[in-house]
């Protein structure tokens, strides 16, 4: 269980997080709370706040009246939710089988050896590291999804080239 | 809008197109995309704007064209010329109507006469390179929403059927099972609610044939929904999309929201009693949720854990309601199907298996992108002509249809018409679309190897032999590719592909086998020669 | 209601409308194997070992969830099924850290039963030996994740005849646990009513009550049809 | 004809295990002499024995958990006839394996750093600890194995019953094919 929360607010963030509340419960409510909308209500969740904390989970529990362990329990099933804090970078490496066999796998395999196993981050928050099934850039393969962007034909060194420029050590 | 409505706008946007100088269409799928379509659009329109022919000269957006490997594509329509790798600082050179300026670009145009264009037959992707996914009068132009014009007005539901049953149309997921049955399996259950569901939950790797009609073409799958929907008696319909799709999320919000707007979605569709919404759920990362039992309990927020069929959802599937379940290129079909009569349909393709099929090109191979071919064309013709052969000198090895339920074809069945029975017969599955093709530097072993990590990864957990089958069959294949296997593990091998095949609750853990079975028939010696240069079992 | 008669191993034999297989068979004295079945809640068809062959269809079927019709020839224990089940027992020894030796259900354990009457005798694959976690946060109770086979039957019983849906599973796959609430550890869960139901029917050692050693463990799980009766019937027959 | 006529030679071999499974030979009592009417038992702990002698059978007690063990059951498997895997370490590893969930240098720390009072520290020097293998493993993981006996211990019924087919030449019936 990820038992962080997020970094002490500034009176700023404070009113976005309070935004941040009012527009979940307006998610929850545009599905008239409905427990079968829970996977909704945990994607604008998500959306707002970066990850779920056990609190989120527990209070979308309750509006949906649902059992919280139904409520982690889809949480987890599905990959896109993440439960721990994202890093300061991104990288998501297609393992799609057009990347696969134009060596996606040497990308994932440097981005794990220097920062994190995939699915988390590394232990600084500098970087975190995902796989996904198939970005849809097959033209480019073996295409990373680096901070929300695609980049195309990567190779380790590259790979490695970038990670030094944003000083992962 | 009312059908007159709909006829009207169909002639004043055509009307209004033609008086056009030009329309530049610029590709707006992921690919082109990811390679900076954007940057390109936003100079042919700092172009135009420029050269002060706003009136004259229009830039929109298209659908994938195709030729992913050359994006970002651009297509001008006033010569009809496609143009690839095109760069920013090529903008004015599109936008001028001076011949001179055209004969600037002369290098980076693409022969559409060559065999990747000629040999194709669109009728899904139709529509793609000729109009813009985000204006629905685009759509309307192009003869869109006529087809269910036609049906809500002139056809009974049965007879929307018996259009469907005629044309032969069968699902495009993967099994293809006849849409015609199916309909007419949701069309008699005597419940008051039923539901439509569009399957765009397109999970196979180096598959992306789905999201390109969904972001190409969003409007076509809405009116092959609202057809379905019409004939079955369904009021309700849910597009099931990948979370990771967001360009085709965002295409299927705005056109959902445009047809309620024009009255061909909702309440009285085109004017008529016919009522029929359609709502978005956005799936979550669980390759599972494909299967429909699972698909069904994430529409309903629960894990996406299969069940046991029967029941089948036509009759208890969605909250126990009847429910219709298609997918994306299968409801793409519908309106031209309809449109056009299912006679016409029927005569394309082969005895069991009618029509196009979309298929997404990758791997080794000289032209990777989408794209649609008859049903029967020949591995030969759709690898070697329509895709260019492999690059670079390399040999062609094998090709994998079906993504991790699929297999792997050597070159002896080249000639082997692509359809539903003959993939079966050699081991493979038609699938979804994805085409990978692999040369001699590819480990066949390892590719297994790769499938079953899929599965692995993608069991839900719910039964035994797939939830631990996958795992230890993965283990095995993953010593056998270190050189650490033993016969005693091939032997194990084999025996799980059985108890997979003929236990697992659900089509993944069912199907999860087919890549190990269709190498150790085709290939098995290289397994062999793994055993062989293996050091032997312990350490 | 209508009678059905079929045939289950060359024995005819008459269910009702609406009754599974598995139930005929077993009131008509043909045991078929399970481990995720369990009568008063409902099944789920997941642990694979009650399939059954039905002639004229091609899938094996799991007998749990599939209702006798009239005329059906049913085939429990032909030598693919039993090496169907062997295997998949195998799958599940080698899954997590099934110790016999030190168990508190030894000698008890419906997995361990298994096993001796399917005749699986070693495990042929590689033992995964995955590092799990015990909770003995509840004052009465254990859970041991090394001895869960995934079953469920915790989270149905919990669910449908406590009704505080306590337990559930989080993540997938291999990766699957049984968690109560949102993970926390047991004894601080605020849901459960430490009514002890799921202790029960806990087919193997994973759940236990606290201060049983080796081979001590006796579940008894008869409440569950007093229950279901009751409920169902307004009957409290003992 | 003379092989028919000597008595089937057999051994018994302990590995990693807690001796539990030789107990329970021994708890064969009486029948002890039975068994020798029926067999020879060249080789066992309970004997002395230098190299290891060509057998019929082989009862081996105990999981492979070091370089010794494997040395040793190759060695043995080139030597026996039939080799049957005696109780449950030796069929799945049992308590022998619960080390492994956790890593060999963990095992060591936990045994000769952490819980040690005199010597702290692995002894090193000749044959003072053999090198433990990554992973312990059942017998029939590393060599053929022709019957598995379970049980921890097997009952000395088990055992009897077991080995007075064997050695009449019949197909072992092992009643109880029980774990634990």
């Amino acid at each position: 269980m990820a038992t962080t929360t997020p970094s002490k607010p500034s009176k700023a963030a404070d009113t976005a997080r309070d935004n941040r509340a009012k527009l979940l419960e307006r998610a929850m409510s545009r599905h008239s709370y409905s427990g079968d909308a829970l996977i909704e209500v945990l994607h604008t969740a998500q959306e707002l706040y970066g990850f779920l904390t056990p609190d989120l989970l527990k209070s979308i529990a309750r509006k949906l009246r649902l059992p919280p362990s139904r409520v982690l329990g889809v949480a987890t099933f599905y990959h896109f939710f993440s439960l721990e804090p994202k890093g300061e970078h991104s990288y998501i490496v297609c393992l799609g089988t057009a990347c696969y066999v134009k060596g996606a796998l040497g990308l994932l395999e440097t981005l794990e050896r220097r920062c994190a196993k995939a699915g988390r981050t590394s232990p600084d928050g500098k970087v975190s590291v995902n796989s996904a099934r198939c970005i849809g850039a097959c033209g480019l393969a073996p295409a990373v999804i680096r901070d929300g962007e695609i980049v195309g034909r990567l190779t380790p060194r590259q790979v490695t080239e970038d990670l030094d420029r944003i000083g992962v050590k | 809008m009312t059908i007159e409505e709909l006829s009207d706008i169909q002639e004043q946007e055509q009307a209004r197109q033609q008086k056009l100088a030009n329309r530049i269409y610029c590709c707006t799928a992921a690919g082109c995309v990811s390679c900076g379509a954007d940057r390109v659009r936003q100079s042919l329109h700092a172009e135009v704007k420029k050269a002060g022919l706003q009136e004259q000269v229009e830039v929109c957006g298209s659908g994938c064209m195709g030729l992913c490997s050359q994006g970002p594509l651009v297509r001008s329509a006033a010569d009809d010329a496609l143009y690839g790798h095109v760069s920013p600082e090529e903008a004015a050179a599109l936008v001028s109507g001076n011949p001179v300026d055209r004969q600037l670009l002369a290098g980076k145009r693409i022969d559409t006469t060559a065999p990747f264009f000629a040999l194709q037959h669109k009728i899904v992707l139709a529509n793609s390179g000729v109009m813009d996914p985000e204006i629905l009068n685009d759509y309307i132009a192009v003869g869109g929403y006529q087809a269910l014009a036609h049906a809500v007005t002139e056809l009974s539901p049965p007879e929307v059927i018996e259009e469907i049953k005629q044309s032969g149309l069968r699902g495009r997921g993967g099994a293809g099972y006849p849409t015609g049955l199916k309909w007419e399996l949701v069309a008699k259950q005597s419940s008051q609610i039923k539901y439509v569901v569009c399957n765009a939950d397109e999970g196979d790797p180096g598959a992306f044939m789905d999201r390109s009609v969904l972001e190409g073409d969003p409007h076509r799958v809405l009116e092959g929904m609202a057809l379905a929907g019409y004939a079955v008696g369904a009021q309700q319909g849910y597009i099931y999309v990948r979370g990771e799709y967001g360009l085709a999320i965002q295409r299927l919000q705005t056109a959902i929201k445009q047809a309620e707007r024009a009255d061909l979605l909702g309440n009285r569709v085109l004017g008529t009693g016919f009522q029929f919404r359609v709502d978005l759920r956005i799936g979550a990362g669980a390759f599972v949720c494909g299967e429909e039992t699972a698909l069904i309990a994430s529409i309903e927020g629960k894990r996406g854990q299969p069940r046991q069929r029967p029941p089948y959802p036509p009759e208890s599937g969605l909250w126990e309601r009847p429910t219709l379940i298609n997918n994306v290129e299968t409801f793409a079909n519908i309106p031209p199907i309809i449109a056009k009569g299912g006679e016409w349909f029927a005569s394309i393709g082969t005895a069991g298996s009618k029509g196009t099929k979309v298929f997404a090109l990758a791997g080794k191979i000289v032209n990777t992108g989408l794209i649609e071919a008859p049903m029967g064309a020949s591995l030969r013709t759709i690898i070697f002509d329509i895709g260019g052969g492999i690059p670079d000198g390399g040999r062609f090895k094998a090709a994998q249809t079906g993504g991790p339920s699929g297999g792997c074809i050597p070159e002896q069945f080249l000639d082997v018409p692509v359809d539903y029975e003959s993939l079966a017969k050699i081991g493979s599955i038609m699938g979804s679309g994805g085409l990978i093709v692999m040369d001699e530097s590819s480990d066949m072993v390892d590719v297994a190897r790769f499938f079953m990590e899929f599965c692995m990864d993608e069991s839900c957990g719910k039964c035994i032999p797939c939830r631990v089958g996958t795992v230890q069959m993965h283990d095995i294949l993953a010593r056998m590719t270190r050189g650490e296997g033993t016969p005693a593990d091939l032997d194990m091998l084999e025996q799980l592909c059985t108890l997979l095949r003929e236990t697992s609750l659900c089509g993944l853990g069912q199907t999860a086998p087919n890549p190990v079975l269709s190498t150790l028939r085709f290939f098995r010696h290289e397994y062999d020669a793994k055993l062989a240069a293996s050091r032997g079992g312990a350490q | 209601m209508s009678v059905k008669t079929l045939t289950i191993d060359g024995k005819m034999v008459t269910g009702i409308a609406g009754e599974t297989i598995f139930n005929v068979a077993w009131n008509s004295g043909v045991r078929i194997p399970r481990l995720c079945h369990v009568g008063g809640v409902s099944d789920v068809g997941a642990c694979r070992l009650c399939l059954v062959e039905i002639e004229g269809q091609k899938k094996l079927m799991a007998s749990c969830m599939t209702n006798v019709e009239e005329g059906m020839v049913v085939r429990t224990n032909t030598e693919r099924l039993q090496s169907h089940r062997r295997l998949i027992l195998e799958l599940l020894f080698a899954e997590r850290n099934h110790i016999c030796a030190v168990c508190v259900m030894n000698g008890q354990c419906e997995l361990q039963d298994m096993a001796e009457e399917l005749g699986m005798d070693h495990v042929r694959m590689r033992y995964l030996f995955p590092k799990l976690e015990v909770d003995t946060s509840h004052e009465r109770f254990g859970l041991d994740h090394n001895r869960c086979i995934l079953c469920t039957r915790c989270v149905r019983v919990c669910d449908e005849v406590e009704g505080a849906h306590t337990w559930d599973l989080k993540g997938r796959g291999v990766n699957s646990l049984i968690i109560a609430d949102l993970g926390e550890p047991w004894g601080q869960s605020d849901t459960c009513t430490s009514c002890g139901k799921c202790v029960q029917v806990c087919p193997t050692g994973a759940l236990f009550s606290k201060g049983r050693t080796v081979g001590e463990m006796r579940k008894d799980r008869r409440f569950l049809k007093y229950i279901v009766t009751a409920r169902e019937k307004h009957q409290w027959i003992r | 004809m003379d092989s028919l006529i000597k008595k089937p030679r057999l051994a018994t071999v302990w590995l990693g295990g807690c001796s539990g499974c030789h107990m329970s030979f021994l708890d064969l009592d009486e029948r002890l002499i039975d068994l020798h009417q029926m067999a020879e038992l060249c080789a066992s702990p309970l004997t002395d024995y230098k190299d290891f002698p060509e057998v019929d059978v082989t009862l081996v007690e105990g999981a492979v958990a070091n370089e010794e063990h494997l040395e040793h059951i190759r060695h043995i498997r080139k030597h026996t006839k039939l080799l049957i895997s005696f109780g449950d370490c030796a069929v799945t590893g049992n308590v022998t394996a619960l080390r492994n969930m956790f890593g060999v240098e963990e095992v060591l720390d936990r045994a000769y750093r952490e819980t040690s009072t005199q010597v702290i520290g692995i002894p090193r020097g000749n044959h003072a600890v053999p090198k433990l293998l990554d992973r312990v493993r059942p017998v029939h993981e590393v060599v053929k194995v022709d019957y598995f006996l379970q049980g921890c211990p097997p009952s000395a019924d088990k055992i009897y019953s077991f080995l007075m087919d064997l050695l009449a030449g019949r197909q072992p019936k092992v009643e109880e094919r029980r774990f634990g």
